[in-house]
């Protein structure tokens, strides 16, 4: 991604932090708003982050994802599901019942990549269609087996829903989690910081590892990479079972990181944000991330703006209204798409069927 | 004599054919969504019975059923219309949501505006078609996108979905709600009667939408088939560069392509609001966009499939009620053996694997990557 | 919730139906479809009806799955949320023979087949909102709701705000409402709900009023991970939301089960009341805290109760939030 | 001596189409071996196959004698195998040397080696004499220099045996030379080469065998030195073909097309335009050729003149009109004909019928539409008189393009663009990948087209094609015309030169150098 990207990025999430600080500064210190401010973002960026990795991994091998959405969605079920059930069936204390969920909810989101390898290249199944499957199908199945599992007198908890073991713990820094007001910053759970030690991954994996070089081959000229004798079908399955593996840590944020509970359609809409996030980043790791953190920015700032509304001069005062504010991330993906802040180029395979003794 | 009877029959079979493998996916579909009815302590024959009792069993049921088809023919038209344009219209969502909403502007405050009451032949005419024009402009704005710099519909559709539902949110809750004192909720004031499509039945909520529905559907595919400017989509739709070299306007065709497809969104909602609800009322047509694409994917983007993928989905939707009343079958079920529908369909590779049916498979090509 | 008397005849008098239509939420919404069919439950054990229920998909349903219990002949038909407020009273006029239990329903007009199980959440808002007034330390409290185009959550968030400034008319506050999703999702997002209320709690607040479904409860999740005190909404969320106990100084309660079963007994009497009935809404118990709060505090709470019960003390809060 | 690598009763099918029926073919060691055929005879299958990217549905391979399965091209490369393909197997985001190692890279640890990389590439390209610069990204390069960098795959992979698909059709005559040099230097080291192509007099210069294929099957095996052009066209395509068109000297009359100091910028709209201060003349009733190798600005040439694209400087005149930027449509209806280029993606929409594909440009017009109505028997009725004037060879007009020969479907897409009046026809490669037999008849209706008044503009790689047909000639060199003859002055030996950037009285620039985009 250009560095006019990134500078757009960073001019963008400053004007969202100041214009808070400068609202809010007569009512709380400004470092405080700023400290609360990146706090917020980072926690709202986590899943999108996830869900951008996963996108990008899928796609430099030539796979569209849009069923990231649902991955997640059915990762924090089951991964939720998981942890409970470790905890209450099987008696672990809560923290191995939390990792329990954990590598559930990973291997649901890889499963459904499974899938998804297997439509898209399997069958070459046009993929945003198979994406498409992948979410109607994972709504499906969480709200039916939450309704199967949870409530009723004859599901597996006997209509009591047990407690569930809780959330992952934070993790420190040490000397810095102890600043105040800034420290907080340093101290996050360990899917936030697993999010952003994946992007540094996924960017190592992709352009300085052997694997790495063979799969964007892939998804930029499949014919090209199946004639030095890589196995292109091979590659596309591996990438988006990782891929989908990643997604699934993103829906583990939701029930096992964030909070102790599944509800339907939980996920909301992150999983689509994500793949905007992702093409935000112009299909790099570190590109979506900082797409990601203006997303997050974008919520800190209209949850932060609702705070001080009373701050806000009665003539600007639809900014309060959330479903205004609510906007930014999406008109700025949209201002995105009309090519003004420079065009994206998705990897040339991306999203195009290889077909072994086809003719392109 | 006796061969020209046969030619007949050869000829109908011959056309019955591209029914074989969606019957038989839907067939599939219905067998796992069985076997989940079953874990779920449900009897699926009984289930089934009970869905098709609900939706056909009765007058009246049938008329429910319709009533339910009728914003499914027309939006998933819309979608379908886009796809045989190359385009991927995933913002039916928000172009219905946008229709009704203007719909229950023109039934409650044009004839405000223009001083008067309007006679309901003018009136019901100019709502629907307000309707139809704000689903179109909102569908345009991602055709533009797509034809200027190639930014891919997939996208811009979602992110307008999302911003149609926000501004609908807001203005329900703020400038167009119902001003009346006794009135808690976020919607808009009830339509004059004059704006309203009547009944197609007395006594039935059957209404004069459902015709209409057929009607767009039997002129989309004679457009498609037989205009130079259906001409033109198809050609943009199966080949953007020939159609360039060509001389067809490709960006022009584009975004005439999408508004025409979010017009049909936004009739369907403006029907909604005119025939049914009478007014537009947050969250009504939540996830009509997403079985929209199903519907439109099922009926394999032909306006006649499209129809019949409709009523097979109207039938589920509505019969689901009974089902679950008579068995107490979670609801998601539905969705699920419409996913399953959807994947069967989509892979009918598998399907053909399955039943061992010959023949190649016509590839449904969508899109062509986010390059556009 | 299988019920094996599902042909029983309802027609006879002998036989007692109740059938719930939910609205667009679940019946398992751990919120007030899932209060309804519980106090449905408890009339099938222990005034034997029978009973069962019907999931809205989409409101175009509305009539249908309510005409589907009444053309069965149903005794009683509940339809729980404002949504069917209209559906509910077109269907009382269509099926006199059966009455009808519309929960969140206020009822303009008095049909003598419709009652409307109403509350006054603005009183439960109004106590808690004093609560947390009285027990802040910072001076700065918040609340962190669903959206505000849904009357009964405006009415508590509304009441909060009236209450907190009644007795500390300095009080600095934060309500803030769900509004930029859509309309289904505005109850379902926990993580939104949690991250709003941590938001917060860094500028300083202290005690987290988190109201809407499980948005509220996400509020109610990041106050107990902040460590600060928490308040809950809709029922005594001690039990609801195991997470926050540590943290859970109160909720303001709506008994939409109690109402709700009180309703079908008198219906089951024949001696149902038309027009409006009139629910409960207060605050429930301290619970682990109950050492922490003041005497003083405790005595003021019963004070405010008593006076919105008597009708001497007002919200000034209207039904609904005007346009 | 045993062969190399041989292929036993070889045979092929796609759905529909037998592509190798039984072939059998035999390499020796350290002999350049040509493979000759008319289009889609089945050597690229047969090629494939030997390459393990395709699976025979029946015979044998055998390297060195041993049977051999190749499952996928790996296995290929794993028995000293090497390809270069007729369309070029490069990621043009990737660098040279990325491109190289690709599938067999170097690494240090869990991490890509980048430096040994392109350390190991330099060194290759030096020892071969294969010039080019391993840290270039791919699509920056000529195509004469990305020729060099897929054989630089091979090599790097230590190819014993050596199979390029038509290398030479898109090199300058220099440049095949210096392949062939290139080619001499590997036999005399062991390697084995067998190589396709279209061009006799390359085959008749270097080729130690020949092996001629027809409809898939092997019909003919030469030496070079016993046979000549016309013997190996005949063994072709099955009967005597006319290698030179035969046409009247040229009448011109006035000027229909005037082009005006034109630039056109790049695809990626940065850097220096690609087409540059382009000025020429077209009359009526003469045929002008444009010679030049791919990739120096013809296309964009075309494109600015037929309205595909807007030019960033300069006029175009059509009759003395100004039309620059004009729209495609608009210079239609003025008499403008195109036979673009890619005639699968521009030329035709594949999956249409050849009826529809008949009627791409005009079918808004009548008799096809009246009021915005098609009219089916219009349609019809023009797709089988233009069938049966183009002897295009198709079951019916409703048969879909895509099922048509590459050789019909330049038919159809001629007889689409000269079924209307034409003041200019603009045809950009129109033989290219054609067959003999159609090359004839292609030919033969642009002579025509210029006899019936048509001024002609003629854009082909093709040096045979630009002398045979051309009345004048002019040579585009990186964006420019770099000289203009007439088609009786010039030498084959000259026009090479030209098209290879060397101006008369100037020395061959440094190869490997970049051309700016
Ligand atoms: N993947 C494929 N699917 C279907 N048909 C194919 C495929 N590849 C080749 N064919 C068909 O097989 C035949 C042989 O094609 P092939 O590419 O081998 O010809 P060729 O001799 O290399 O021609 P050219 O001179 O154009 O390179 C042709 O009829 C072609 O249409
Ligand atoms: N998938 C396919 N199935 C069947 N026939 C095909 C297919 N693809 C191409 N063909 C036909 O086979 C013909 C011969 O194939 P061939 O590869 O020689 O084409 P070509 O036009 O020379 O293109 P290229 O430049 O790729 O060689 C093509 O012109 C085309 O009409
Ligand atoms: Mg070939
Ligand atoms: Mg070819």
């Amino acid at each position: 991604m250009g560095y006019r990207r990134y500078a757009f990025i960073a001019v963008v999430v400053g004007v969202l932090v100041l214009v808070v600080t400068l609202v809010g500064a007569s009512q709380v210190p400004p470092l405080t708003i700023v400290a609360s401010m990146a706090a917020t973002t980072l926690a709202v960026a986590t899943p999108l982050t996830l869900g951008a990795l996963s996108g990008v991994f899928c796609e430099r091998s030539g796979v569209v994802n849009l069923g990231i959405e649902g991955m997640m969605l059915a990762a924090a079920f089951s991964g939720w599901f998981g942890s409970i059930y470790a905890s209450a069936i099987l008696g672990f204390p809560p923290l191995p019942s939390l990792l329990i969920g954990v590598v559930i909810a990973v291997a649901t989101g890889a499963a459904l990549g499974l899938l998804l390898a297997a439509l898209a290249v399997t069958f070459s199944v046009d993929q945003i269609l198979a994406g498409t499957v992948i979410n109607l199908l994972a709504v499906g199945l969480t709200g039916f087996f939450n309704r199967q599992l949870f409530f009723g007198s004859g599901s597996v908890f006997g209509g009591q829903v047990p407690h569930a073991p809780g959330v992952l713990p934070r993790l420190g820094v040490p000397l810095l989690s102890d600043i105040p007001v800034v420290g907080p910053v340093f101290e996050q759970q360990p899917i936030a910081v697993a999010a952003v030690a994946l992007v540094a991954l996924t960017h190592l994996v992709l352009f300085r590892t052997r694997w790495g070089l063979r799969a964007r081959a892939v998804g930029e000229h499949p014919r090209a990479a199946a004639t030095v004798g890589i196995d292109v079908a091979r590659v596309r399955y591996v990438n988006v079972v990782i891929g989908g593996a990643i997604a699934g840590l993103g829906g583990a944020y939701f029930t096992l990181e964030s909070v102790p509970s599944f509800e339907p359609l939980m996920t909301n809409g992150r999983g689509f944000i994500s793949l905007a996030a992702m093409i935000f980043g112009d299909w790099t790791p570190f590109g979506s991330w900082a797409a990601a953190l203006v997303f997050g920015a974008a919520q800190a700032f209209q949850i932060n703006l609702q705070l001080f509304r009373d701050q806000i001069p009665p003539s600007w005062s639809f900014l309060q209204q959330s479903s205004v504010v609510g906007l930014v991330p999406y008109l700025l993906t949209l201002l995105l798409l009309t090519g003004v802040i420079g065009k994206t180029t998705p990897p040339a395979a991306d999203g195009l069927p290889y077909e072994r003794e086809g003719r392109r | 004599m006796r061969e020209k009877l046969i030619r007949r029959l050869e000829s109908l079979l011959r056309r019955l054919r591209p029914l074989l493998l969606p019957a038989l996916s839907v067939f599939t579909a219905m067998v796992l969504g069985g076997v989940l009815i079953a874990v779920a302590g449900g009897n699926p024959l009984e289930a089934y019975a009970g869905m098709l009792e609900g939706a056909l069993g009765s007058p009246r049921a049938v008329s429910e059923t319709l009533v339910w088809a009728t914003p499914y023919i027309l939006a998933g038209l819309s979608v379908s219309l886009a796809l045989k344009g190359g385009l991927f219209n995933i913002g039916a969502e928000g172009q219905l949501a946008l229709g009704a909403l203007s719909a229950a502007w023109a039934g409650h405050w044009l004839p405000q505006l223009v001083g008067g009451g309007l006679p309901a032949a003018l009136h019901v005419p100019v709502t629907l078609l307000l309707g139809a024009l704000a689903g179109g402009l909102w569908a345009a704005v991602p055709g533009w996108i797509k034809a200027r710099a190639g930014g891919h519909e997939v996208i811009s559709t979602i992110m307008l979905n999302y911003v149609a539902l926000n501004a609908v949110s807001f203005l329900l809750n703020g400038p167009m709600k119902d001003p009346e004192a006794s009135n808690v909720l976020s919607r808009t004031p009830l339509i004059d009667e004059s704006a309203r499509i009547p009944a197609l039945v007395d006594g039935f909520r059957l209404h004069w939408g459902f015709p209409l529905a057929l009607l767009a559907a039997a002129l989309v595919g004679w457009a498609l088939r037989r205009t130079t400017f259906g001409f033109e989509i198809r050609t943009a739709g199966q080949s953007p560069d020939a159609a360039r070299y060509a001389g067809v306007r490709v960006s022009r065709t584009v975004i005439a392509t999408m508004a025409l497809s979010g017009s049909f969104a936004g009739l369907a909602g403006a029907i909604e609001v005119s025939a049914l609800h009478h007014r537009h009322e947050l969250g009504f047509s939540q996830g009509y966009g997403f079985d929209a694409i199903a519907i439109a994917l099922l009926g394999k983007t032909h306006p006649g499939g499209t129809v019949l993928a409709a009523l097979l989905f109207s039938v589920m939707r509505s019969g689901a009620t009974r089902m679950q009343y008579l068995t107490q079958v979670p609801i998601d079920v539905i969705s699920i053996i419409q996913a399953l529908i959807l994947l069967f369909v989509a892979a009918d590779a598998l399907v053909r694997r399955i039943y061992r049916v010959r023949g190649e498979g016509e590839r449904l090509v969508l899109t062509r990557g986010w390059g556009g | 919730g299988c019920n094996s008397s599902k042909k029983a005849d309802c027609a006879s008098p002998e036989v007692f139906c109740v059938g719930l239509v939910t609205d667009m939420g679940k019946i398992d919404d751990k919120s007030f479809n899932q209060s309804a069919w519980e106090a449905i439950q408890r009339a099938q054990k222990e005034l034997g009806a029978t009973t069962q229920y019907i999931e809205t998909t989409d409101p175009k349903d509305y009539p249908k799955n309510i005409g589907t219990f009444a053309e069965e002949r149903y005794d009683v038909v509940v339809t729980s949320g404002f949504g069917l407020t209209e559906a509910t009273r077109a269907a009382a006029d269509q099926f006199s023979g059966v009455k009808f239990i519309g929960i969140d329903q206020f009822q303009i007009a008095t049909k003598p087949n419709v009652v409307g199980l109403v509350f006054p959440e603005d009183h439960g808002g109004f106590l808690v909102g004093a609560l947390a007034a009285m027990m802040t330390k910072t001076g700065k409290i918040g609340a962190v709701l669903a959206t505000d185009a849904v009357p009964p959550v405006w009415r508590f968030g509304e009441g909060f705000r009236a209450g907190a400034r009644h007795v500390k008319p300095d009080i600095e506050l934060s309500v803030v409402y769900h509004n930029d999703v859509g309309f289904d999702k505005t109850f379902t997002d926990p993580e939104w709900g949690k991250t709003t209320a941590v938001s917060m709690i860094d500028k300083g607040v202290d005690i987290v009023f988190g109201g809407g479904g499980k948005t509220g409860n996400g509020a109610l999740l990041g106050a107990a991970t902040k460590g600060v005190y928490a308040i809950g909404v809709d029922t005594d969320q001690y039990f609801t939301v195991p997470e926050a106990q540590k943290v859970l100084l109160s909720s303001a309660v709506k008994l939409i089960s109690d109402g709700t079963f009180d309703l079908i007994k008198s219906a089951k009497e024949g001696k149902l009341p038309a027009g409006n009935f009139q629910g409960k809404s207060g605050y429930a118990p301290y619970h682990d805290l109950d050492a922490k709060v003041p005497a003083e505090v405790k005595a003021k709470m019963e004070e405010l109760r008593k006076g919105l019960l008597d009708g001497t003390l007002k919200t000034a809060v209207p039904p609904a939030k005007g346009p | 001596m045993t062969a190399v690598l041989e292929a036993r009763g070889i045979t092929k099918r796609f759905s529909g189409v037998l592509a190798n029926d039984k072939v059998d073919l035999d390499l020796r060691k350290g002999e350049i071996h040509a493979l000759l055929g008319e289009n889609g005879a089945g050597k690229s299958t047969l090629m494939n196959i030997l390459y393990g990217l395709l699976r025979p549905d029946e015979g044998a391979l055998l390297r060195s004698g041993r049977p051999v399965a190749l499952r996928s091209p790996s296995d290929a490369i794993a028995l000293g195998i090497g390809m270069v393909h007729q369309h070029f197997m490069l990621i043009p985001v990737f660098t040279v040397a990325e491109n190289v190692v690709l599938g067999a890279e170097p690494v240090r640890g869990a991490l890509l080696d980048r430096r040994r990389a392109s350390a190991e590439v330099r060194e290759l390209s030096a020892r071969h004499g294969l010039d080019v610069d391993p840290d270039a990204r791919v699509e920056d390069l000529p195509v004469g220099v990305q020729q060099r960098v897929e054989i630089l795959k091979a090599l790097y992979r230590k190819a014993e045996i050596l199979i390029l698909d038509e290398p030479t059709a898109v090199l300058t005559p220099q440049e095949a030379d210096e392949l062939f040099r290139v080619l001499r230097g590997l036999t005399a080291r062991g390697v084995s080469v067998l190589f396709i192509t279209h061009k006799l007099r390359e085959v008749l210069a270097v080729a130690d065998r020949v092996t001629v294929m027809r409809a898939g099957r092997v019909v003919g095996a030469a030496i070079p030195a016993e046979t000549d052009e016309r013997g190996l066209a005949a063994m072709m395509v099955g009967r005597e073909v006319a290698l030179q068109v035969s046409k009247a000297p040229a009448s011109p009359r006035d000027v229909v097309l005037d082009v005006q100091r034109l630039g056109v910028a790049g695809r990626r709209g940065s850097g220096a335009d690609v087409v540059r201060e382009v000025s020429f003349s077209v009359r009526a009733g003469e045929i002008l050729g444009i010679a030049g190798v791919q990739g120096n600005g013809q296309t964009e040439l075309c494109e600015a003149i037929t309205g595909l694209s807007t030019p960033r400087a300069g006029r175009v005149l059509l009759r003395g009109r100004d039309v620059t930027g004009a729209l495609p449509r608009a210079l239609i209806e003025r008499g403008v004909s195109h036979v673009p280029e890619d005639r699968q993606r521009h030329g035709l929409v594949l999956s249409y019928a050849i009826a529809d594909n008949l009627v791409l440009c005009t079918y808004y017009k009548a008799p096809f539409a009246v009021r915005g109505v098609l009219r089916d028997d219009a349609r019809e009725e023009n797709a089988r008189r233009l069938i049966k004037t183009f002897d295009i060879r198709a079951p019916g007009p409703e048969t879909p393009a895509s099922a048509l020969s590459g050789g019909n479907q330049q038919k159809v897409i001629l007889a689409r663009e000269m079924s209307r009046p034409v003041e200019l026809l603009v045809a950009s490669q129109p033989t290219r990948g054609v067959d003999v037999g159609s090359i004839e008849h292609i030919h033969r209706e642009i002579v025509a087209a210029r006899d019936a008044g048509a001024a002609v503009l003629l854009v082909s790689a093709e040096l045979d094609e630009i002398l045979s047909l051309s009345d004048r000639i002019a040579v585009m060199y990186r964006g420019e015309i770099v000289a203009t003859r007439d088609a009786g002055a010039v030498s084959r030996t000259e026009l090479g030169m030209l098209m290879a950037g060397v101006l008369p009285g100037e020395e061959a620039p440094p190869p490997g150098e970049e051309v700016d985009a």
